[in-house]
């Protein structure tokens, strides 16, 4: 059991939205090979938008994410906007109220989000997109018990080695798609900062 | 980098500041929404006509708007489709009772962005709102299994002709049918010798040695399908037209042709393209009933050129030749 | 070298088979004399306007053949002044017998080789001819003892407003007068982000590292008048507008003023300077009556950008506002 | 003494022709540092078609030389068309009839070649431009007296000597003109050319 809390997420979107801003360059780089150079821009100013958010404003936990998610799909634009927005929104709809938050829902929640990006998106695993990240993540917080810092460790190790795996794919979503099997030999964009969440979950949410 | 801009935060709005500045007379720019509008509001049971994209492809789309043409146009940053607010502040302001048909460039933000917007406007507001998905790429392999072809060049001439339609009242769903039929009888292909540089990204998208070419890219400065090369123009019109005859039946033309500049290529070399391109269509007994040299649909400075042909028919080459009075496109009027 | 090219000995010829291919209902081209004409021969009592110059600056000057603006032009080699040859046989092609006006451009080799051009088909023909030299390149010290100042971006507005006005059926001596007035009233000057590769030399004319611009550029990728660090556009719009201001008095306005592409540069960058030199005038008074923004007189793939500025009236702006047709400039048919 | 008949004028045209055309790159990279990067193609473009005229259609040296001209005009463009076909009509215009010709013959015409670049170009020597290499050959020439070959050396050494002192100079005519101070420091490309007329016509007309 943790606590859930706006105070908590803000932490949490906080350390997400330095490490976004941090890694700009290098995820723009990721998107330059197989995609258009904006992935780490496009992200940056999203969460720079959703880190100028007042988390005293919220009367919620959910109401702050949903208004995360909102704000995302209002500033990032691409593919990444409309998908990181349908994930915060989902997350925030899919969670308790605040107060103690148990592994399970913090994976049901998480759940719910990569349901929303592939219901948006429409990937597979195995497609080279974010959702490569994303479900193995999930899948691992769901299998590792009721100790949700254990839990979001393992999250994280799933969701890189899950980004790693992008490298060899010949992509079939998204825009790597248009270089056929040139996409391969490459990291997806998307599945890199998608761990980077998940690993700011981790420190900040455990 | 080297580019006429003030900082890379601001290149879009300081762009659209000019477009208005210069062609007042046919748009405005609502800044606080980021939408270019026709001059004038909505015209009353007429189709409102919304585009929007990435910008970076200038003229389209804000230098498409005007009569004849789009009601509104949403840019978005360099390359990266605009959002959902843009395109549901875009459709209010532009209904004249008759709905909004939305023309979106089949890339995944495009289409997802277009379809909150959608999702968005028809909750909110009532606005009837149909969407057309322009792919013509004939580089990209299309499959239900992938994001499918991209949207590019003809995306001009859908712009053009369903504008011609919105103009003389026809109504919504004709207008869908109609995008939907241009979108099915053309194809487009493109190449680059150079590549270009995202301002935020401060570098070129993807390196070519000087004997180089990209065959097969799109319009974000994505690398293309293959990389060849350096050739002439006569072998590089080949590379392009024939993958887009070996798609789609031409039947003999009658066609309209753009031979289009990627940004940085002179109208010196894009005429040289055309007279190679209309070589190769004689040999195949396709006629040019209309055609746009020139740069329509660009990736910012990056030289280059595409070919897209459509199918004609007299409809299509009388809404074609109807007036149309926009910053990027003009005649009759 | 990388150009979209068959090979480099046919590069202009190769470009007016397209241009004629694209525009045949507007103009056609001679290629025995290599002279692209107005379709439809000489108008009876009108004077025939002719321009040329080097290729390479394309649309100008072929693609301002048309209704209301020229009736031939001479295409050189890239940055090559045409031949007499070329001029004498367009001179005789466009005589309606009302005379022809050779509009020119003030670079050494255009001057004498319409000089001679003038000479001869005086001689030969009896056509009455007479020629404007256009110099408005603030960039270049103007002297007595020198080759003068070059003729850059005013000659785009200056075969527009002439070519109304002979449309119009003012006489030889009329347009003269006009011409010279138009070219005494207007100034312009330019600048480089990138040097352009003339086809037959194969290398690009100059070298600039990745911090520099040169300032004060013509329109033959010669190096300019002045090598500086780059800057933003707000700035790079003051060195341009503000010498011309410095250099003629534009007593408030109002004025006809073009923002031109040299070639390489996007329409998005050359909107940001339009805005730019849009907020200068305003500081300092001068209202912009009408304007162009895009690329109309370039030097081949250049990346860069010039400004002109021409004291309008209210003769002028209805010269300015008539219609015109042809593959460069089109409105009002 | 020496002959002057359509044959000899050919050797020279003919030498000339082959300088500009192996020497074309190099005129055009002169060209390109203070000019527009077209003097030597230009000058190789009309020569060649000089090159291709037939000697044996001439009546005699004089309607050579004019038909040289008149194809430069027809052919070369830019400045140098009309200042290069000037002189080779003017020359052709100012030859005795065929048959011996003396040094102060060739010196009259030679001068009568300058004449009409002066006229047409109002360059003076100074102004960076063919001028100063060609005034100084033909001074030199008129100076050297009754042997011929011995004239047309020295008028070659005056030419590359006069072509050499470009460099500093800071151009007032032409496109050089336009670089201002930029100017200096580099040769001009015409005075470049005018040398290796006047070195050909050493070898060939001596
Ligand atoms: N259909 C999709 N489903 C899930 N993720 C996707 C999809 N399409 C693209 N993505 C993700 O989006 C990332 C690119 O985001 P971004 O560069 O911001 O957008 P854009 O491609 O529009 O420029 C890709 O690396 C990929 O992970
Ligand atoms: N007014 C002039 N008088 C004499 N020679 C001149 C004059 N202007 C230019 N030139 C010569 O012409 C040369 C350039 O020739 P070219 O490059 O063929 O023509 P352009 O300058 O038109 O490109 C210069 O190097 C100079 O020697
Ligand atoms: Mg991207
Ligand atoms: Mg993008
Ligand atoms: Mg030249
Ligand atoms: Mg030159």
């Amino acid at each position: 059991m943790t606590a859930l809390n706006p105070d908590v997420i803000h932490t949490w979107l906080a350390d997400f939205a330095s490490q976004v801003h941090e890694n700009a360059a290098w995820l723009t780089d990721l998107d330059r090979a197989i995609g258009d150079a904006d992935h780490g821009s496009n992200l940056d100013r999203g969460m720079r938008a959703v880190d100028a958010l007042d988390a005293a404003s919220f009367a919620d936990s959910a109401a702050y994410l949903k208004k995360a998610g909102m704000t995302l799909v209002s500033t990032v634009g691409g593919a990444s906007g409309p998908l990181y927005g349908t994930f915060f929104l989902r997350v925030g709809g899919a969670l308790p109220p605040d107060g103690e938050i148990r592994a399970s829902q913090w994976g049901d929640a998480f759940e719910a989000g990569l349901a929303g990006i592939v219901q948006r998106g429409r990937a597979e695993v195995g497609d080279k997109t974010m959702v490569d990240a994303l479900t193995p993540a999930v899948a691992a917080f769901r299998g590792a018990g009721d100790d949700v810092k254990a839990a979001w460790a393992a999250a994280a190790t799933a969701s890189a080695a899950g980004r790693d795996a992008t490298v060899p794919l010949v992509a079939r979503k998204g825009r790597a798609s248009y270089l056929g099997e040139r996409s391969a030999g490459h990291q997806d964009p998307g599945a890199s900062s998608v761990t980077l969440l998940i690993e700011s979950a981790a420190r900040t949410l455990g | 980098m080297k580019k006429l801009i003030n900082d890379v935060e601001n290149v879009v709005i300081d762009s659209l500041r000019g477009l208005e500045l210069a062609h007042g007379d046919l748009v405005t720019v609502d800044y606080e929404n980021r939408i270019v509008l026709r001059k004038g509001g909505p015209r009353a049971g007429k189709v409102g006509l919304l585009s929007g994209g990435g910008s970076g492809h200038e003229p389209m789309h804000g230098g498409f708007v005007g009569l004849g043409m789009l009601d509104a146009a949403c840019p978005g940053e360099v390359f990266t489709s605009p959002v959902p607010d843009q395109m549901m502040a875009a459709t209010k302001a532009i209904d004249g009772g008759a709905g909004v048909l939305h023309i979106v460039k089949n890339y995944t933000g495009d289409v997802m962005n277009f379809e909150m917007a959608a999702e968005m406007a028809a909750a909110e507001s009532g606005v009837q709102v149909e969407s057309v998905v322009v792919d013509d790429d004939v580089a990209v392999q299309d499959s239900l299994y992938t994001a499918g072809r991209r949207g590019v060049g003809l995306t001009v001439l859908i712009e053009k002709i369903v504008g011609a339609a919105a103009e003389e009242g026809r109504d919504l769903d004709t207008l869908v049918a109609l995008a939907k039929r241009v979108n099915g009888q053309g194809r487009s292909m493109g190449m680059a010798l150079t590549s270009c540089t995202v301002p935020a990204a401060g570098k070129p998208t993807f390196d070519l040695a000087d004997d180089e070419m990209e065959v097969g890219i799109g319009i974000h400065g994505e690398p293309g399908r293959e990389r060849r090369k350096v050739a002439p123009a006569k072998e590089v019109a080949e590379m392009l037209v024939e993958p887009i005859l070996n798609d789609f039946d031409f039947g003999g033309g009658p066609v309209i042709a753009m031979v289009n500049g990627m940004g940085g290529t002179p109208l010196l070399e894009l005429f040289i393209m055309y007279a190679e391109v209309h070589k190769i269509l004689d040999k195949h007994g396709i006629t040019i009933a209309r055609n746009l040299v020139g740069n329509y649909i660009t990736s910012l400075e990056m030289a280059g050129s595409s070919v897209t042909l459509l199918r004609a028919d007299d409809d299509l080459l009388k809404l074609w030749d109807a007036p149309v009075l926009t910053p990027g496109l003009r005649w009759g009027a």
